[in-house]
C-alpha cells in the first residue's frame, strides 16, 4: 500500500473549474488534471513571488516537497500549452482553512472535520464531491 | 455654569449638521475660547468637514474592556455564562472549553462578579477614535469615529463626552439621528435640546418620536423648522397645537444645498437664509448669556 | 448560507440619512412586481406613510430586560451604582437611588448583586412588528419604543418574516428599505441579502458617508448598487462620487435630479410614480429598477 | 455516532428546520442503533448568541454530526474547532424522516 499522503494547505481553491484553449482546430485533444496544491504553489511562487521555503512553510510541507509539487504544475501547464489540452482543476491532497464540499449527487454542503479521514456525502454515501470553499 | 445644546432630529438629512457647524461658528466668533462642537455622530461623523482649517491633534484610541478566560485557573463551572445576560461566554466543560465571543460582550462586567476563581480578567479593545481640534479663530471641535461594524456606540459616545467634558463653557452636541439607546446618550445631559425637521409629512412623524422620547427623558426642548416652504403649514399648526417653542424657520433655499453639498456653508449664504439664521442664533446666544446670568444672580 | 433560488432581496441602505431612501423605496415598490415590501428602519420607520398598510398582524417583540429598584426593599447602600458601567443609576433629590430605564443596558448585574433583593428587572413588551396588506403588495413593518436597544434583532425579524412569507407565497422580490447608518441594525439589514442598493447624495458628507457604506458591505461579499439622488444639487460633487463609484466597481443605476415633485408626491402620501408617472423622474426610477432587476438576473 | 438534524416538530413526520440555533426542535439519531429522540430548543427566543448555546448543547450530547439549514459564523467557528461535521441541506419541504432515510440507505 503506498504512503498515505500528507496534506497540503492552501488558502483558497482556485477560482475557476477550469481554461480551455481556443482557436484550435483539433477539438477533444484532452485534459490534463491540475490539483488544488499544484495551483496553490504556482500562485505562492510566481504570483506572490515567494521564495520556495516561505512557500513549503505556508503550506504546511518540507522544500523538497514543495519543489516537487510546483515542477509537476509547471509540467502540467507546460503540456497544456503544447498539446492544446484543457486544464481542470481537481481536489488532490489539499485542505483549505475552511472547508466546504457539495455531494454532486444529494447537492448536500458539508464540512469534513479533519479527524475525519473519507471524503464521502455524509448522507448518500456518494464519492462525487467537490470542494465549494 | 455650563451650558449644553444638543441637535438632534428623528429623521436624517434633515440639516442638524448644518444647523449645529452654524451655531458654532457664530458662537465661537462671538464668545472667542468659550464654545465647543461635540460630534457624537460616531457612525457617520461629518462635522470636520466643515471647518477644513480646523487643526487637528493626534488621534486618541478609545478602548472598552473586554474579559477574558484564563483557561489555568477556570474551573469550568459555568457560573459566568449564567451570569452572561448577552449569551457571549462559551463553556463546554467537557472538553474543557471556555471563551467569550466579544461580538456578543457589552462589557457590563458581570461575569468577572460570577467567577470565583478569579480566572477572568479583563483586556482593552479598540472601538474606535477621538478627534480634538481646535479653529485658529477659536473654539474647539471634537468628534469619534467608530470602528466600521462595532455595535458600542452608546459607549462610544459616553467615552467621547467624557473625554471632551469641561473643555468650553458651552458645548454643542451634534446628535445622531433617530430615537434608540445612542441619540440619549448624546442628550441625556443637555440643557436644550433642538429638534431639526423639515416639513414634509416623513420630517413631521419622525419629528413626534422624538418629541415623544424628550417627554419621557423630562428634557427641555425647542422645534426648529428647516427648508420652510418645501412642505406644507402642518408642522406648524402641530406646534402650535401642542405648546412646543418653535426656535425659528430656516426656508427652502436650493442655493444653500447645493453649497452645504460642496462642504461651503459660511460664505456668501443666501441672503434669506443667512437673515433666518441670524435671528436664531441671536435669540439662543441671548439664552445662553441669560442662562449665565441666571446662574450669578444665584449665588 | 441558505439560498432561495428564485427570490431576491434588496435592501435599500445611503448611511447618510434623508438621502431619499423610503422615497426610492417606494417608488420601486409600486412598480416591482411579485414583491413583498419590509420597512427596515424600525427606529424611525417612514415607508408606511406612503404605502398606507391596513394592518392584518400584530406580534409582540420582547426588548431588552429593564431593571428598577423596589423603594420599599432598598436600604440606599449604593453598591449598584458603583457596580453600573452604564452610568444607569442615579440619585433622586432625596437621595433615593432609581434607575433611569432608557440607559439601563439590562445586564441584571445590580439585580445578583444587590445585598437585599430590591432590584429586578423586567423585559419591556413595548415593541411590536406587523404584517400589513397595501397597495402594492404585503408590507412587514415594525413599531420601535423610543430609547429601545437591540433594534438589530427586530430588523432581523421583520426580515426573516418577509423571507418567510415570500418563501410561502412564491414572491420575486423583497425589497427591504433600510436603517440609517452602519451600525447594528444596519448589518442586520444586509446580512442574507442579495445586493444592496446604496442612495448617495451629491454632498461631501453624502459621499463619506457612502464611502464607509461601501466599505462595510464589500465584508458581506454581496453586490453593490447605487444611485446619485439629487445629482444637480452639486454636479461637482456627483462627479466627484460618480468616479469613485466606478473606481470600486460599483455600478450605477441612475442619477436622480433634484425635484419638489418628491416633496409633494409624499405629501400626497404617493410613490414619485404614482404621482406623476410621465415625469423625468418616474422615467429615470423606473429604468433603474429595470436595471437593477436585470443586473441580478444575469449574475446569478 | 450521534448525529442531530434540526427540526420544527418533535416527531419523524415534522419538516426540517432551516434554522441551527433558533430551530424548533433537534432530532437526535444514533447512527449506530437508528434509534431516535426529540430534544425542545431552549434557545429559541434567547436575543443573542443562540448559535453558540446550540453548539454547547449539541457536545453536552455527544453529538458528532449536525444537519441544519445554515450556520452562523460563531456556531461555524466552534463546530469547526470540536470537529463536528455541519452539513447543509437546502430543502425544508423534506422531513426528518427522510432525512434519516438518506443517511442510512
Amino acid at each position: 500500500m503506498p504512503r498515505r499522503k500528507r496534506l497540503r494547505k492552501i488558502v483558497a481553491p482556485p477560482g475557476f473549474k477550469g481554461y480551455r484553449p481556443f482557436g484550435n482546430t483539433s477539438r477533444n485533444s484532452g485534459f490534463i488534471e491540475l490539483l488544488y496544491e499544484e495551483y496553490e504553489a504556482i500562485k505562492l511562487a510566481d504570483y506572490d513571488l515567494l521564495n520556495h521555503q516561505e512557500a513549503a512553510d505556508l503550506m504546511g510541507v518540507s522544500r523538497p516537497t514543495f519543489a516537487r509539487i510546483y515542477e509537476s504544475a509547471r509540467r502540467k501547464i507546460a503540456r497544456a500549452f503544447v498539446e492544446t489540452k484543457e486544464i481542470r482543476t481537481f481536489y488532490g491532497n489539499a485542505w483549505m482553512n475552511e472547508n466546504w464540499y457539495r455531494c454532486l449527487d444529494c447537492s448536500a454542503k458539508f464540512t469534513i472535520p479533519l479527524n475525519l479521514p473519507e471524503k464521502t456525502c455524509p448522507l448518500c454515501k456518494s464519492v462525487h464531491v467537490e470542494l465549494i470553499a | 455654569m455650563p451650558f449644553k445644546i444638543a441637535i438632534a432630529s428623528g429623521k436624517g438629512g434633515t440639516g442638524k449638521t448644518t444647523f449645529a457647524v452654524n451655531l458654532f461658528r457664530y458662537l465661537s466668533q462671538s464668545m472667542p475660547g468659550k464654545v465647543q462642537l461635540v460630534d457624537c455622530d460616531v457612525e457617520e461623523p461629518n462635522d470636520h468637514i466643515f471647518f477644513p482649517e480646523a487643526q487637528f491633534e493626534k488621534l486618541e484610541k478609545v478602548y472598552r474592556l473586554v474579559p477574558e478566560i484564563d483557561q489555568s485557573k477556570c474551573t469550568y463551572c459555568r457560573k459566568c455564562v449564567e451570569y452572561c445576560e448577552f449569551n457571549a461566554i462559551v463553556v463546554i466543560p467537557t472538553v474543557r472549553f471556555a471563551e467569550v465571543n466579544s461580538s456578543l460582550c457589552h462589557s457590563c462586567g458581570a461575569c468577572i462578579v460570577a467567577c470565583e476563581d478569579d480566572a477572568i480578567n479583563e483586556k482593552p479593545e479598540e472601538i474606535g477614535t477621538i478627534r480634538r481640534g481646535f479653529l485658529p479663530s477659536g473654539g474647539r471641535i471634537s468628534g469619534g469615529t467608530l470602528k466600521i461594524g462595532s455595535s458600542m456606540q452608546t459607549m462610544m459616545i459616553r467615552e467621547l463626552k467624557k473625554a471632551v467634558s469641561g473643555e468650553a463653557p458651552i458645548t454643542i452636541f451634534d446628535a445622531p439621528p433617530g430615537t434608540s439607546c445612542p441619540v440619549v446618550a448624546a442628550i441625556a445631559d443637555a440643557d436644550l435640546i433642538i429638534l431639526v425637521s423639515e416639513p414634509t409629512p416623513f420630517g413631521m412623524y419622525d419629528l413626534k418620536l422624538s418629541i415623544d422620547l424628550l417627554r419621557e427623558l423630562r428634557k427641555p426642548f425647542g422645534v426648529l423648522i428647516n427648508k420652510s416652504g418645501l412642505g406644507t403649514d402642518e408642522l406648524h399648526n402641530y406646534l402650535l397645537n401642542q405648546g412646543i417653542e418653535l426656535i425659528g424657520s430656516i426656508p427652502f433655499s436650493r442655493a444653500y444645498a447645493g453649497m452645504y453639498a460642496s462642504g461651503n456653508l459660511f460664505n456668501d449664504i443666501p441672503e434669506e437664509v443667512a437673515f433666518a439664521f441670524s435671528e436664531i442664533l441671536h435669540k439662543l446666544h441671548d439664552r445662553i448669556l441669560q442662562h449665565e446670568g441666571d446662574h450669578h444672580s444665584e449665588r | 448560507m441558505i439560498e432561495y433560488y428564485s427570490m431576491k432581496e434588496i435592501t435599500i441602505l445611503s448611511g447618510k440619512g434623508g438621502t431619499g431612501k423610503t422615497s426610492v423605496t417606494a417608488a420601486f415598490a409600486s412598480i416591482a412586481e411579485h414583491a413583498i415590501f419590509c420597512d427596515g428602519d424600525v427606529d424611525a420607520p417612514d415607508l408606511h406613510l406612503i404605502l398606507a398598510p391596513e394592518i392584518k398582524e400584530t406580534h409582540p417583540f420582547p426588548g431588552g430586560r429593564k431593571a428598577s429598584i423596589n423603594p420599599e426593599l432598598c436600604t440606599d447602600c449604593g453598591l449598584c451604582r458603583d457596580y453600573c458601567r452604564f452610568d444607569a443609576i442615579h440619585q433622586d433629590i432625596s437621595g433615593r437611588y432609581y434607575i433611569h430605564p432608557v440607559q439601563c443596558e439590562g445586564c441584571r448585574l445590580c439585580e445578583r448583586i444587590c445585598p437585599v433583593g430590591a432590584i429586578s428587572s423586567e423585559q419591556s413588551m413595548n415593541n411590536f412588528w406587523f404584517v400589513s396588506d397595501t397597495r402594492f403588495g404585503k408590507l412587514v413593518h415594525a413599531n420601535m419604543q423610543a430609547g429601545e436597544e437591540n433594534s438589530g434583532k427586530l430588523v432581523t425579524t421583520v426580515r426573516n418574516h418577509a423571507r418567510e412569507l415570500a418563501k410561502a407565497e412564491g414572491y420575486r422580490f423583497i425589497i427591504t428599505d433600510g436603517p440609517p447608518g452602519i451600525g447594528c441594525p444596519a448589518i442586520a439589514s444586509i446580512t442574507g441579502s442579495k445586493a444592496v442598493l446604496m442612495i448617495v447624495e451629491p454632498t461631501r458628507s453624502g459621499m463619506h458617508d457612502a464611502i464607509r457604506l461601501a466599505e462595510l458591505v464589500k465584508g458581506f461579499n454581496i453586490p453593490i448598487f447605487s444611485i446619485i439622488n439629487k445629482y444637480d444639487v452639486n454636479e461637482e460633487v456627483a462627479a466627484e462620487i460618480e468616479s469613485w463609484l466606478h473606481s470600486d466597481n460599483i455600478i450605477l443605476l441612475g442619477k436622480i435630479p433634484f425635484n419638489e415633485v418628491v416633496v409633494k408626491a409624499m405629501i400626497e402620501k404617493k410613490s414619485v410614480i404614482e404621482f406623476d408617472p410621465d415625469s423625468e423622474l418616474s422615467y429615470i426610477l423606473r429604468s433603474s429598477w429595470t436595471k437593477l432587476v436585470s443586473e441580478l438576473e444575469n449574475g446569478q | 455516532m450521534k448525529t442531530a438534524i434540526t427540526s420544527t416538530g418533535n416527531h419523524l413526520d415534522s419538516e426540517f428546520d432551516l434554522r441551527f440555533g433558533r430551530a424548533g426542535w433537534f432530532c437526535i439519531l444514533d447512527e449506530d442503533t437508528g434509534k431516535t429522540s426529540f430534544i425542545r430548543n431552549e434557545q429559541i427566543n434567547a436575543s443573542h448568541g443562540a448559535g453558540t448555546r446550540t453548539v454547547e448543547k449539541m457536545m453536552e450530547l455527544g453529538v458528532g454530526k449536525v444537519i441544519s439549514g445554515d450556520f452562523g459564523p460563531k456556531a461555524k467557528e466552534l463546530l469547526e474547532k470540536f470537529n463536528i461535521q455541519m452539513i447543509i441541506l437546502e430543502d425544508e419541504q423534506l422531513t426528518i424522516k427522510e432525512i434519516i432515510k438518506k443517511i442510512q440507505n
